[in-house]
């Protein structure tokens, strides 16, 4: 309906293959983009940034690297917490070694840590399938969050047995620690989002991405067309950790500000981001923005939503309906669009561009 | 410099200097528009007139071509006529029979053709073309193993063109002066007519006559540069000869090829036409299917679509014209446009369309206006092969549906006592290709064109109104007017019906065959799950009798209120076994029904409609697409239907 | 060498010299083994009736063992008490195959899989709404179950057997005879095998796939019930169990989706195992490795028999 | 548009299966067969049912691995290989029932063909310019050849799931032949397929094996398609070579008629 296609044609492949072929498209992109980065940190308030927004982007981050592992190339994983844990201490201890290098670069740099712990547990993929591999990567999962809390090195033996995250600085401004800013921090983190967004998109509509989606659609097939299945699977499982990893740095450095591997990445959240993937829909980086709005809002909106609408809560039960409500709200989502809400976007979408025909 | 261009080459000479980096012509190929400038493709053509001349073809020689429209069948149009050389444009979807008649009338020595079907429709009767010295093929898929040495692929004639320039320069200024020489009296293009009646002439064009034309009608319509078409039209149609061919390499703009005939709305609405032409049927193709579509949609689609195009119906075509509308309305239409023109425009591929043109074939009021309603500036213009083209057009402003408008500049145009219009226009041709006689019978002595087209102009605004062929205005037994082809567009224009032809002629009443439009009434039928196993069955289906006698009846209706035409209200109707088909020889290639031949295929049909019967059995030939013929017999049902007498309208 | 030592060697070492202390391991693990092998007993059930991967098992366990105490606290005599959890955990199977497993009907198995969360995800907050989030204890006495623990003197030593251990074990074996007796004779039973097979098969059978599906979640029920009691007895009922209950994972891994008997032996492998491990190599790596080993184990088997210890072989057609 | 492979001319030996036997666990699949493929022929491999015909392409292209016997591809003998080389050293394939990659386009899927000719950088994949950008481009031209090769232009962008199964069999022969195969297996290219979109496919065919030179081995149950396509048939029975020949002889050959033309008609 906002759709005008018509006269938009394109004279080379470049334009043909662009990821936004769309003009509206591109538009609706760049008022989101000012949105994020102009209105939001101006306008918004704390609470938004805090409980809101940062969240929203850590877990956005995740579950494009889930998706990218489950979604794209049809491997269910169940460490994706432990992943996010080895970006966390990896940061964690090479900021310590190094004070001195900017933090943003440690974050990034720690997606490596855990893209190559990644590779290790992707390693059984080759022979294992399916549900099988799932409970395989619950070992990394459990292995990993026992090294956490057992290897005392890796919180440099303080007492607390957690990340205390220190301060950092980046262009003289605090980005890190109890001192820095909200603002900050939100900006430092909505910039990796965005860089590696747009890198993960590339990577998924390029050779790599097919190869990926071969691999999930048939991997016999694939295999006879020469893609060799271990080296695709293994560098599903990197790329995937390294953004579990980055998000794991991100969560401890520029959100929670330090805490302990068995609150912040035990089996519920693997689960947790699974969720995310399979509700905002398989396959879709926007999906995986769709799931993590969705699931990361749900128990903030219910917490200070149903007291708004009149229905007073002590915490704890305001935490069990929580419970049920989520519960009940996947099965519901599950039931409607199985294909997530990414689907319902494309559809709404489709029915747009072809307004005001029904297809 | 302007007027000195007589010759086509010429024109591309100049565009080549004057729009030289302006897109000339693009091809949807291998995914993405191709695109040519008006450089680049002189250069090209140059490069392939000198492959030509290379091959033998010299002044005066003609040359087929016969494909789709593609870049490369336009680029051998030009390269001929840079030599001299006439091409005969040729129905590409004709069965070989057919393309043997006019490939043997016109003498070619050369064809250019799109692909190996063509070669090979080619290759089998060409022990019938003593002259042929060559086949220019555009896409060689399949020809790789053909030893056959008249065979060429077009790329490589360009190349050798090109290597022949490199080698001794001499004949690129050779080629310039050729080019140069063309005569613009001469004949530039052999134009077949798939006549109505028997076989086709070959109309010739001279090349200046055909610029002089083109150029009126491009200053008419304010054409230039940066205007855009979609070629899509069958290349032998003086339809895409004049509005693309012929207006394009005068005004200059750019040419689009669609990838594939089945790709076509997908391309239209890709490159967003700024100047558009097409049949009355294209026109009511579309809508049937708009209508299906939106049957499909949700009920609050459904009601906004309605209430939208009602208010179109009221207000678009008023505020298109300039005429005066009340605010409410003018806001009402305002957000239709928000809502659903503009969105539909863009879907249909509408959206940029400056100048839109239909012709052929008297256009149904309702259809033409639910185009004009939505905002879209589609205009009647009436012409024929023989004036290239405009004989009568509408100008901005003062559009409607019921005219084919004032006479096109420089026409002139006379009626018959007998109501036959006779004109004379700049493009008018020189005369039909090796028949004098026939060229004789259309010539009147003072040099006017018989166009066989009955019409008066309406006094008040000086608009001609077309009514029919002259000789198929007829005369029922009680004495009043009988013209078929009007009512026929009438019952048309419901998009369950495809066609219908009409009888009457000298009997004492008016009947009709019906053929139901498939896509349509299949729909309907899916809808009220009707299950069918063929056309045949579903045309017989009583429901569906049922729904064209609805129509039927309305159309009378229609008809009691025209003080001309109240007597020739239908009486009684059936519905064809077998749609109406081209390779039956029932319709002509441009799916014009060809009245006499169905009346004498029919007879038995026709003699059931007036003896009183309610049933009729009928054995037919058909030609299946591959070619083999098989035979066809069903029973047809007869239904009758009310007429109303016309002072009041209601039932007699 | 000295590490070599202390890993190859010396925990055989340690096990020769202290023989009792071996056999009571042994033992511990194979309780254990037994309480997972019942969590994976009901996962088997459904995964082979439904095809569905059942993450719930163990909150359904959880969930009978506190209804159970729940409904006591409320003054129900005990009997009476696990007649209505019985008739709750029905109740349950009924709701997920109407709300869940109906509407989701072909669809592909990771969305059932995620469906089993939600189910999860919904327990874990109707039981602690209605019964409250701490730990209770569960009314062994109540229920006849021994308490106490037997000594017997042997291999030099004292090994200790508890009651409620060689209680739960019996029970185990009595409820596994009895399902595969339910299977082998009945004619619901045998249905459901069929099912497994092939959903035409049961249907020729004579019952609805719904029904079936009601059945087995229903079975799977009260082997969670009675796994929530045994466990109960032993510790207590708490949330904490269901991640204890991902222990079941591991096993069904090793003995295959769909065997029955590897669920068990998977059970008692995982259970000797895993007690082995943290007792004897736990202390070199300071301990707490119950919570992986289970999965490594898994994992390094399945490595050498992907389709797992009762699995057929799997050649892949085109 | 096929790198002609080196050494091997027209005519000559491309693949030899020498003595090949393939059993799964006692049941014997193929018992010692031999016969050749030729560079630039049309090769039919028929049998009824059960007769090992596709067992056959699978140890061709290294996804079975024979028990005993050898294959020898351009001049190169192994017994076992894995089917990610055989892809790399020219051998291609189509599938009894599509296998395409359902949740991509036609084009993607044709373009999933092209990987192995693929090898920009990772980081430069990243970046999706430079390198990257220019080698997705030059291999979408190649792959657009045969779009336009297979007249499937219409369905460039529609998801392969959707499209109806006689298309999708069109589409996966274009991603083998994105391949640039020395070797191109079809494996039923008609199953299913009714008469008009039948002869569609064999002019493909033939097209392909002309426009191309590509070595084409195909199974085939429609025994009037095979005699016009191929230059040789080979019969199997049982796992067992029964006959080899041209068309004529094959149809000639007494024991072809009682165990499969009798049959079939």
């Amino acid at each position: 309906m906002f759709y005008r296609e018509t006269g938009q044609f394109k004279t080379n492949y470049a334009g043909d293959m662009a990821v936004f072929p769309i003009l509206q498209d591109r538009i609706g992109i760049a008022l989101i983009l000012v949105v994020a980065f102009v209105l939001i940190p101006l306008l918004g308030s704390d609470f938004l940034l805090s409980s809101v927004m940062i969240p929203f982007l850590v877990f956005s981050l995740a579950s494009i690297g889930l998706n990218i592992l489950t979604g794209y190339t049809g491997l269910i994983s169940l460490g994706t917490g432990a992943f996010m844990g080895v970006g966390a201490y990896a940061c964690y201890k090479l900021t310590t070694l190094f004070p001195e290098v900017n933090i943003v670069v440690w974050i990034v740099t720690a997606g490596f840590f855990s893209a190559f712990v990644g590779v290790l547990f992707g390693l059984p993929s080759l022979r294992i399938k399916g549900f099988y591999l799932a409970v395989a990567t619950l070992a990394a999962q459990f292995f990993l969050q026992w090294c956490f809390t057992r290897i005392p090195w890796l919180y440099n033996y303080n007492t607390s047995g957690a990340i205390e995250v220190g301060q950092r600085t980046l262009f003289g401004m605090n980005v890190t620690g109890p001192k820095a800013s909200l603002e900050a921090r939100y900006m430092v983190l909505l910039t990796l989002v965005t860089v590696l967004t747009w890198v993960a998109s590339n990577l998924m509509h390029g050779r790599i991405g097919r190869s990926f989606m071969a691999v999930r659609d048939m991997d016999i097939a694939a295999e006879l067309m020469g893609i060799d299945l271990l080296k695709t699977k293994l560098l599903a499982f990197a790329v995937s950790s390294f953004y579990a990893g980055v998000a794991g740095a991100a969560m401890m450095f520029l959100w929670y500000g330090g805490g302990e591997a068995n609150d912040a990445f035990n089996i519920n959240q693997s689960f947790l981001i699974l969720f995310m993937v399979i509700i905002g829909g398989l396959g879709s980086m926007i999906g995986s923005f769709f799931g993590a709005a969705f699931i990361s809002m749900l128990p903030t909106m219910l917490k200070f939503g149903l007291p708004a609408l009149g229905i007073p809560l002590a915490g704890a039960t305001a935490e069990h309906l929580t419970y049920i409500l989520v519960g009940s709200l996947i099965i519901f989502f599950l039931i409607v669009e199985p294909h997530g809400l990414a689907r319902l976007w494309q559809i709404g979408k489709q029915k747009l561009r072809m307004w005001p025909f029904p297809y | 410099m302007a007027t000195c261009e007589d010759t086509f080459p010429k024109l591309l000479m100049r565009n080549a200097v004057l729009y030289g980096d302006l897109p000339a012509l693009r091809h949807k190929y291998l995914g993405i528009w191709q695109t040519w400038t008006w450089a680049e493709v002189a250069e090209i053509v140059r490069a392939y007139a000198q492959g030509l001349q290379d091959l033998g073809l010299v002044h005066g020689d003609t040359i087929a071509i016969i494909g789709t429209n593609r870049p490369k069948l336009y680029w051998s149009m030009m390269a001929a006529q840079c030599l001299g050389a006439i091409p005969v444009p040729v129905y590409a979807d004709s069965v070989a029979e057919e393309m043997v008649y006019v490939l043997e009338h016109a003498g070619v020595t050369m064809a250019a053709v799109q692909d190996q079907e063509q070669v090979d429709k080619i290759f089998s009767v060409a022990d019938r073309l003593p002259k042929l010295k060559a086949v220019l093929y555009d896409w060689g898929r399949g020809l790789r193993d053909y030893d056959d040495d008249r065979l060429h692929a077009i790329d490589s004639l360009i190349i050798e063109g090109r290597t022949h320039f490199q080698k001794d320069p001499r004949t690129v200024t050779a080629l310039s002066h050729l080019i140069e020489q063309g005569k613009g009296s001469d004949v530039s293009v052999i134009l077949y007519t798939s006549g109505t009646t028997g076989r086709s002439k070959g109309v010739m064009l001279s090349a200046e006559r055909c610029i002089a034309a083109a150029k009126d009608s491009v200053s008419f319509d304010r054409l230039d540069e940066n205007d855009q078409v979609l070629a899509y039209l069958p290349l032998a149609w003086v339809g895409d000869h004049y509005m693309n061919y012929a207006q394009g390499l005068v005004a200059g703009f750019c040419m689009a090829c669609p990838e594939s005939t089945d790709t076509v709305e997908q391309d239209l609405r890709e490159i967003g036409p700024s100047f558009y032409f097409a049949p009355p049927r294209v026109f009511e193709n579309l809508l049937t299917r708009v209508t299906i579509r939106m049957e499909d949609a949700g009920a609050f689609k459904r009601w906004l679509f309605k209430t939208f195009i009602g208010i179109a119906k009221n207000y678009g075509e008023d505020i298109l014209n300039g005429k005066s509308v009340p605010l409410g309305g003018r806001l009402l239409y305002a957000l239709g446009n928000l809502l659903i023109y503009a969105p539909l425009k863009n879907v249909l591929g509408f959206s940029r369309i400056r100048v839109g043109y239909t012709a052929g074939e008297a256009i149904g009021p309702e259809l033409f206006s639910f185009y004009r309603s939505l905002g879209m500036n589609l205009k009647q213009l009436y012409g024929q092969t023989e004036a290239f083209l405009y004989v009568t057009v509408q100008p901005d402003g003062e559009i409607r549906a019921d005219t084919v408008g004032p006479l096109a500049p420089h026409v002139e145009v006379k009626l018959t006592e007998s109501g036959e219009v006779l004109f004379k226009s700049p493009g008018m041709f020189l005369g039909y290709f090796r028949d004098d006689e026939r060229t004789a019978e259309t010539l009147a002595d003072d040099g006017f064109i018989k166009t066989g087209d009955a019409g008066f102009f309406e006094p008040e605004s000086g608009h001609l109104k077309i009514i029919d062929r002259a000789k198929d205005v007829g005369k029922l037994k009680t004495g009043s007017l009988f013209p078929p082809k009007y009512i026929e567009n009438k019952l048309k224009f419901f998009p369950n019906i495809k066609e219908a032809v009409l009888f009457g002629d000298g009997h004492d009443f008016a009947t009709c065959f019906i053929n139901i439009d498939l896509t349509a009434v299949g729909n309907w039928a899916e809808r009220n799950n009707v299950s069918y196993a063929s056309y045949q069955e579903l045309a017989g289906h009583p429901d569906v009798y049922a729904m064209i006698a609805d129509h039927v009846t309305d159309t009378n209706r229609s008809l009691a209120h025209e003080p001309l035409m109240a007597g020739a209200q239908i009486k009684r109707f059936l519905i064809l076994h077998k749609e109406l088909d081209a390779d039956d020889g029932e319709l002509t290639r441009t799916q014009k029904v060809r009245r006499g031949f169905i009346a004498e295929r029919y007879a038995t049909l026709i003699e059931a409609l007036y003896n009183g019967t309610e049933l009729a059995d009928i054995t037919t030939e058909v030609t299946f697409e591959d070619g083999r013929k098989g035979a066809i017999s069903a029973r047809v049902r007869i239904s009758d239907c009310p007429v109303f007498s016309h002072e009041i309208g209601k039932a007699a | 060498m000295d590490i070599l030592f202390k890993i190859l060697i010396d925990p055989f070492l340690q096990m020769g010299a202290m023989p009792d202390l071996f056999v009571q391991t042994i033992w511990d693990g194979f309780v254990t083994g037994v309480l997972y092998a019942l969590i994976a007993l009901g996962f088997v059930l459904i995964f082979k009736a439904s095809g569905v991967f059942n993450f719930a098992q163990g909150i359904m366990v959880v969930f009978a063992g506190l209804t159970l105490v729940g409904l006591y606290e409320m003054g129900l005599p005990a009997p009476l008490a696990v007649l209505v959890t019985l008739g709750v955990m029905f109740v349950l199977a009924l709701a997920i195959e109407r709300v869940v497993l109906r509407p989701l009907v072909n669809q592909p198995d990771i969305i059932l899989f995620m469906a089993t969360f939600g189910i999860t995800y919904f327990l874990i907050g109707l039981g602690e709404l209605i019964f409250g989030g701490n730990p209770k204890q569960m009314i062994t006495d109540q229920l006849f179950l021994p308490r106490g623990a037997i000594e017997v003197k042997m291999l030099g030593g004292f090994v200790q057997f508890q009651k409620i251990d060689i209680a739960a074990a019996v029970i185990a074996v009595v409820m596994i005879v009895a399902l595969a007796v339910f299977f082998q004779k009945t004619r619901i039973g045998r249905a459901l095998r069929a099912v497994a097979d092939s959903h035409k098969a049961a249907l020729s059978v004579g019952i609805s796939l719904n029904q079936i599906w009601v059945i087995v979640w229903f079975t799977a029920g009260i082997v969670a019930l009675v796994t929530g009691i045994m466990w109960g007895a032993r510790s207590d009922v708490s949330f904490g169990l269901q991640v204890i209950a991902l222990k079941a994972l591991p096993v069904l891994i090793l003995g295959g989706f769909t065997s029955v008997p590897g669920a068990i032996v998977g059970g008692l492998i995982i259970g000797i195992g895993e007690k082995l491990g943290e007792f004897y190599w736990g202390p070199l790596v300071g301990g707490g490795i119950e919570s992986w080993l289970a999965y490594c184990i898994a994992l390094g088997f399945l490595l050498f028999r992907p389709q797992g210890l009762f699995g057929d072989k799997i050649i892949e057609r085109i | 548009m096929t790198r002609t492979s080196q050494s091997i001319q027209k005519g000559e030996v491309l693949l030899a299966v020498d003595q090949v036997s393939l059993s799964f666990g006692g049941v014997k699949a193929i018992t010692d067969v031999s016969f050749d493929i030729r560079k630039g022929e049309i090769r039919a491999i028929i049998g009824p049912n059960g007769a090992g015909k596709t067992s056959m392409l699978n140890v061709i292209n290294g996804f079975y691995h024979p028990q005993q016997g050898k294959i020898t591809f351009k001049g190169q003998t192994r017994s076992k290989m894995r089917p990610s080389v055989a892809a790399a050293q020219g051998i291609a394939r189509t599938f009894q029932n599509v296998a395409l990659f359902k949740g991509m386009s036609t084009l993607d899927n044709i373009m999933s063909g092209r990987t192995l000719k693929m090898n920009s950088h990772f980081f430069w994949q990243c970046l999706r310019h430079g390198p990257a950008m220019a080698e997705e481009i030059r291999h979408r031209e190649f792959v657009e050849d045969i779009i336009d090769f297979l007249e499937i232009q219409a369905i460039r962008k529609v998801p392969v799931g959707k499209l109806p199964y006689g298309l999708q069999k069109r589409v996966e022969l274009g991603r083998a032949l994105a391949m640039e195969p020395d070797l191109l297996l079809l494996d039923e290219p008609m199953a299913g397929m009714n008469l008009e979109e039948k002869e569609d496919m064999s002019r493909f065919i033939i097209d392909v094996n002309t426009q191309y030179g590509t070595t084409i081995a195909l199974i085939e149950h429609d025994m009037g398609v095979v005699m016009d396509l191929s230059d040789r048939v080979v019969v199997l029975e049982y796992g067992r070579k029964l006959a080899d020949g041209t068309p004529d002889e094959v149809k000639a050959d007494q024991s072809v008629i009682d165990a499969y033309l009798g049959v079939a008609h």
